[in-house]
């Protein structure tokens, strides 16, 4: 055709690869003895997650917790990877499956155990569950449950960290469900067009919900917005704490150099329905045999095993690390059981500042 | 046989699915056995999912398809599962669907059904708890219905998809438990639908809809047991809003309670006092009206806050014979 | 010297952006020459383009950013050109913004101001002409603030970009023109302006916020002349709502007008009235409250018709003259 | 680094290339003789959109027009070329600047002009104005002037079109600034993940209102969102109808072969300031010296002077097409002067079916 036309077709596709195939990656992850500290606290960490969300998920069997809680069992290493590389002045958004983030940047298991109670004492004093989440001392600015809600804010927050102009930046987690929101899209190019300082996250985890991403997007894998929105990009394995680091650490080295945004996809599965403590095995394109197979690629044991493998971990450290998380987590769990509900009037004096609200 | 609320919906999707060609349905969480419900279970398998369709997370785009499809021949649904989620989609509810018709200088129709769900209580918190029916009623060209009983939730949800307008269809998980037996299916014209007297008395006008109405109805009758009779006035469509029943209970009874689930400042419950106030001689009136609302305030999680939050039957029936007993009322 | 309403607004922004480092403004229109009238003029060249931000056309975006500065030490300004495109943006204002002190324990302020212009008329049409003040009056946690002269257009400007709360701070093109002498500027605090009484009389209440309120001055003006005095009452801050100012007038006049440029159903107007009723013993009252608001229509283009659709001071005078003529209204 | 890790980087930058050289394409078109009627009619349709909006520009500028006017003068290539692959039964969209489309559609030049003077007999009676136009006989079937608003609009007729089965599509035609909107990206990704029949038209003039393309996004092409979204594209030279033609074909033939949507990215330039009649020449990144030079890629006497050389057109016929088109303009309009205006009842009689609206 003439010089002026240029055109392209595209076919239906899962551009994700081999990190979509659930029987792949299910050996020990390859590490850096170099990064083995790093690698080592994280998987403390990672345990202390896995262990919390675990009880949380018994609390909700049991009826104790009642507000609607997402476990990101399974998903830890997103979380921990990316927290590895805040700082204080950074600032943190996450989602409704967001226990993990606040954990991975240092927060309180009391906090926590006390706000899904509904606790005065809970992080959010009571007013907010599982779902609103904030832990400003730990760069953790706020989670909330409407899908891609967080991204614009987050956005915000790297305009304000370039403001400041001392190498801070923001972080948004969002799923790959968050991505078929416009508020994503109007995001990426405001962030791409400021260069604003963000790095955002997609723990992609093949669901929303109950849907599989091969229902509701062309593509499997949503690394092409970001090339879309000219925003640099890296896709890894999110169940492999070292890769994340890596893909990680390049990132913020670059948003922090003044670059602007960068974008990851990290590719990861829930163990967990995607609300409540069930598996729910029978909802969404072959769940139940994937999610077998997907424990499989366990963040947990395959850096365990990596990490015994090069010496650094022996098995009574190990267990170690499991013993003091539940020692930990029940302690917790006891005090918030016992710490007081937010007064009646918290209802009406936390709505504005120095006003009390209207009463009915 | 008594059939639950949820399951009336059901009914509802049902009969239009089987007899309208030019119906089908969009939105999230209709491939799920849980998101909405049991108001749409295995429609999908029984019409298929070219007609029963679930999407991506995309209110506004999928909202605004259906107000496409709608423009063209069809008579979408598109669900949102909660009002807060529909939030997104307000310019295409608002400012295209509501305004099509009369900025087209009338002649042509866009009759688009949005069905949100008020989803409330469960300690799920400010994002998950809003209804905001008040908000919707403000606006010209768009119908705003709220079903209170299962026959209700089944006949105005066929009303409203057979209408010509845009219509806000309004369901509260609250009443999916509420139970009895339905009447045939007829088609009604839902131009001619409006507020609806439950229940009759002589001493006081109790004003609701949806999950309010229900409320005033489980009032009614625990004041009836006090020896106090009510009008009971189940509002049903809010837009356009008829305020000639209310009137004239209020003529009769010279009191009136407006009960709304939603909040105080602009709502529903100020717009049945201001008609009222409009339409009736002030000397015919036992009593000022009042009303129960939320109060002004975000919903909380915490359990013991979430109580004191929602309105209750206790709550209304101690307001109401505080207006019963104040025949001749202090004011400051 | 006077200064004109949209030159007072830009005196506002030039003090903020000249005292307050944490203040920056983003939106669209903010490089151009005549996106926002004379309100904005020139600002990017004062204080540079990283504080005075032209955006790409993303309302839901731009909003959130802003909300997410906000959260981050800033005061950001976020400026719809009007308040229809701000629909887009619903989510991050009332879902977000509003709730956030709220649903987080009452720890963190979300100190966003958002400033959207009211533009209609000019046969403009249904999209380019929403107000909606009462939708925005009914969310808690949203202070909303619509000033009516110069002098207020700029320091509640001022004072809503001080709070510590989200403010919805509303400009109308209609009163641009308006001139005053301005007063030297004064840091208030928004929590503790409410409604104002412009003007006092003995025989009725003019109540209205924003373009209303100064057709309510101009109405007082014309039946002044007729022997008919007013009180006059400018809203100012319609959320969080104080009704004791209007209450008390209510009770001294016992006639209310209250006049609102948004629809009727469920709107301020409505609000006004309920609130009195709640508050006001009827027998003080000379004569029940009315409201004159919009119809329930969207706006039309052609001037015949804009010219009936907005309240007029005509309309206002004629519907006082009735009201105070009611010694003994009519009721069907 | 590690075989689960991809990534890459971007710089801002402009994929436009040559079509964004407002030196480039002066020189006549290049046409196929096979495609010279439809060329010629082309032409004299593209002449009558020209006299139609200077008409109303010169009613503007005289005050007698008040209702908001978005001119299209200088892009009446891609409403023309589109118009001529739409069929009975398509259904087509604008948006705020859509004269031209609903003239390319073979709308009556007195219904817009009754329109935009506010009467009766305007194709929205009166109600619309120039920013809201309707002629379902001729398969337009709504502009609106929210920006973004009837993409989504036109995925649902999509929809319905897929649901109806007789190779219907739609059309949304939109600008550059609208790909900013989330509703765009929502709308591309639904069309794609359903294969709805949707022809994307993106008039890419580089400007939303007085804002340069290179100011609001990190690229000045947009074909990369539909690359993103998986939606087959072309870009051609938005000036040169017979370029606008071949690319529409392309697509459309797929689309009505059932393969889902199609984007294409038009590149033009619009001639009048945003709104109004003036041609705002301080407004806006280097539009004065722009605007002098776009105007030699004028697309009606580049196609005239192309005919010309093919021996189908010569001089006193192109005289004819724009004299008849005055003719039948200033015939247009002055019956449009003297008709009426809607009655008063038409505020409240319009807003609902069989339901009058509530007074003051
Ligand atoms: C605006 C909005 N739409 C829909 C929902 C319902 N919803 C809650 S979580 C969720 C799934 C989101 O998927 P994803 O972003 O991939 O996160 P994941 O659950 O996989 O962590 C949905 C659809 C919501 N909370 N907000
Ligand atoms: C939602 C929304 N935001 C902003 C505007 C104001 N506005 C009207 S037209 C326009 C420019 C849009 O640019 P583009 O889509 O490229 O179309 P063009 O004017 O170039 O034809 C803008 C920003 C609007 N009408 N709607
Ligand atoms: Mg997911
Ligand atoms: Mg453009």
């Amino acid at each position: 055709m003439r010089a002026s036309v240029e055109s392209a077709l595209y076919e239906t596709a899962s551009s994700l690869g081999n990190l979509a195939d659930a029987e792949r990656y299910h050996e020990p992850i390859s590490v850096d003895a170099a990064d083995s500290d790093a690698l080592l606290s994280g998987l403390e960490r990672m345990i202390l997650i896995r262990v919390v969300e675990e009880k949380i998920g018994d609390m909700v069997s049991q009826g104790v917790v009642k507000c609607p809680c997402h476990l990101a069992i399974g998903q830890e290493a997103p979380a921990v990877g990316v927290a590895g590389y805040v700082k204080k002045g950074d600032r943190v958004f996450g989602a409704h499956r967001s226990h993990g983030h606040f954990l991975a940047l240092g927060g309180s298991p009391h906090g926590l155990l006390a706000e899904v109670q509904g606790k005065d004492t809970g992080v959010s004093r009571g007013m907010g569950g599982s779902m609103h989440l904030i832990d400003i001392e730990n760069n953790l600015f706020g989670t909330v449950p409407i899908v891609g809600a967080t991204i614009p804010i987050a956005v915000g927050a790297g305009i304000a960290a370039k403001m400041d102009g001392n190498g801070g930046m923001a972080v948004s987690f969002f799923g790959d469900g968050a991505t078929e929101e416009g508020a994503f899209h109007e995001s990426m190019n405001l962030a791409a067009v400021m260069k604003a300082p963000v790095l955002f996250v997609c723990e992609n985890n093949f669901f929303s919900s109950h849907l599989h991403i091969a229902l509701r997007q062309p593509d499997t894998s949503v690394c092409r917005y970001a090339e879309a929105h000219r925003v640099g990009w890296a896709r890894a394995d999110g169940n492999d704490l070292a890769a994340v680091r890596a893909v990680t650490k390049e990132a913020v080295d670059a948003i922090r150099a003044g670059e602007g945004p960068r974008f990851l996809e990290l590719v990861t599965y829930r163990w967990r329905g995607h609300v409540g403590h069930r598996e729910d095995e029978d909802v969404g394109v072959k769940r139940k045999d994937d999610l077998t197979r997907w424990k499989l690629r366990d963040p947990i044991s395959r850096l365990a095993v990596a990490l015994e493998s090069l010496g650094v971990l022996d098995r009574p450290q190990l267990k170690r690390f499991w013993t003091d998380a539940h020692t930990v987590v029940d302690e917790a769990w006891n005090i918030a059981t016992h710490d007081g509900y937010p007064p009646a009037k918290a209802l009406l004096s936390r709505v504005y500042s120095g006003t009390m609200a209207r009463k009915t | 046989m008594t059939t639950g609320y949820g399951a009336a919906i059901r009914d509802g999707f049902e009969y239009l699915l089987a007899n309208h060609p030019s119906v089908f349905t969009i939105g999230q969480g209709l491939w799920s056995p849980w998101y909405v419900g049991n108001s749409m279970t295995d429609l999908d398998s029984q019409f298929g999912r070219e007609r029963v369709i679930d999407t991506p997370v995309s209110e506004l785009g999928t909202t605004g398809a259906a107000l496409g499809a709608a423009l063209c021949g069809y008579r979408p649904i598109v669900i949102h599962p909660r009002v807060d989620f529909m939030l997104l989609a307000v310019d295409q509810i608002v400012t295209q669907a509501a305004k099509w018709r009369s900025m087209f200088g009338g002649q042509v129709a866009a009759p688009i059904t949005v069905r949100a769900i008020i989803n409330r209580g469960g300690e799920q918190g400010a994002q998950h708890s809003q209804s905001l029916q008040s908000w919707f009623a403000h606006i010209p060209g768009l119908r705003v219905v709220m079903p209170s009983t299962p026959t209700d939730a089944r006949d105005l949800l066929i009303a409203s998809v057979l209408s010509d307008d845009p219509v806000l269809y309004l369901d509260d998980r609250w009443l999916y438990g509420l139970e009895e037996e339905l009447p045939p299916i007829e088609e009604r014209n839902l131009a001619q639908e409006g507020p609806r007297l439950t229940r009759t008395g002589q001493d006081l006008t109790l004003v609701g809809s949806s999950y309010s109405a229900h409320l005033c109805r489980e009032a009614a009758a625990r004041l009836s047991a006090n020896g106090i009779e009510c009008d009971v006035i189940d509002i049903r469509v809010l837009n356009p809003f008829d305020a000639s029943l209310i009137i004239k209970s209020a003529k009769k009874t010279g009191r009136v309670l407006a009960v709304d689930g939603d909040w105080r400042t602009c709502g529903m419950a100020a717009e049945v006092i201001a008609s009222i106030v409009e339409a009736v001689d002030p000397r015919v009136m036992r009593a000022s009206p009042r009303r129960v609302t939320l109060p002004d305030a975000p919903a909380p999680t915490s359990n013991p806050l979430e109580r004191s939050y929602y309105p209750t039957v206790d709550y209304i029936v101690q307001r109401a014979l505080a207006l019963v007993g104040a025949q001749q009322e202090t004011f400051e």
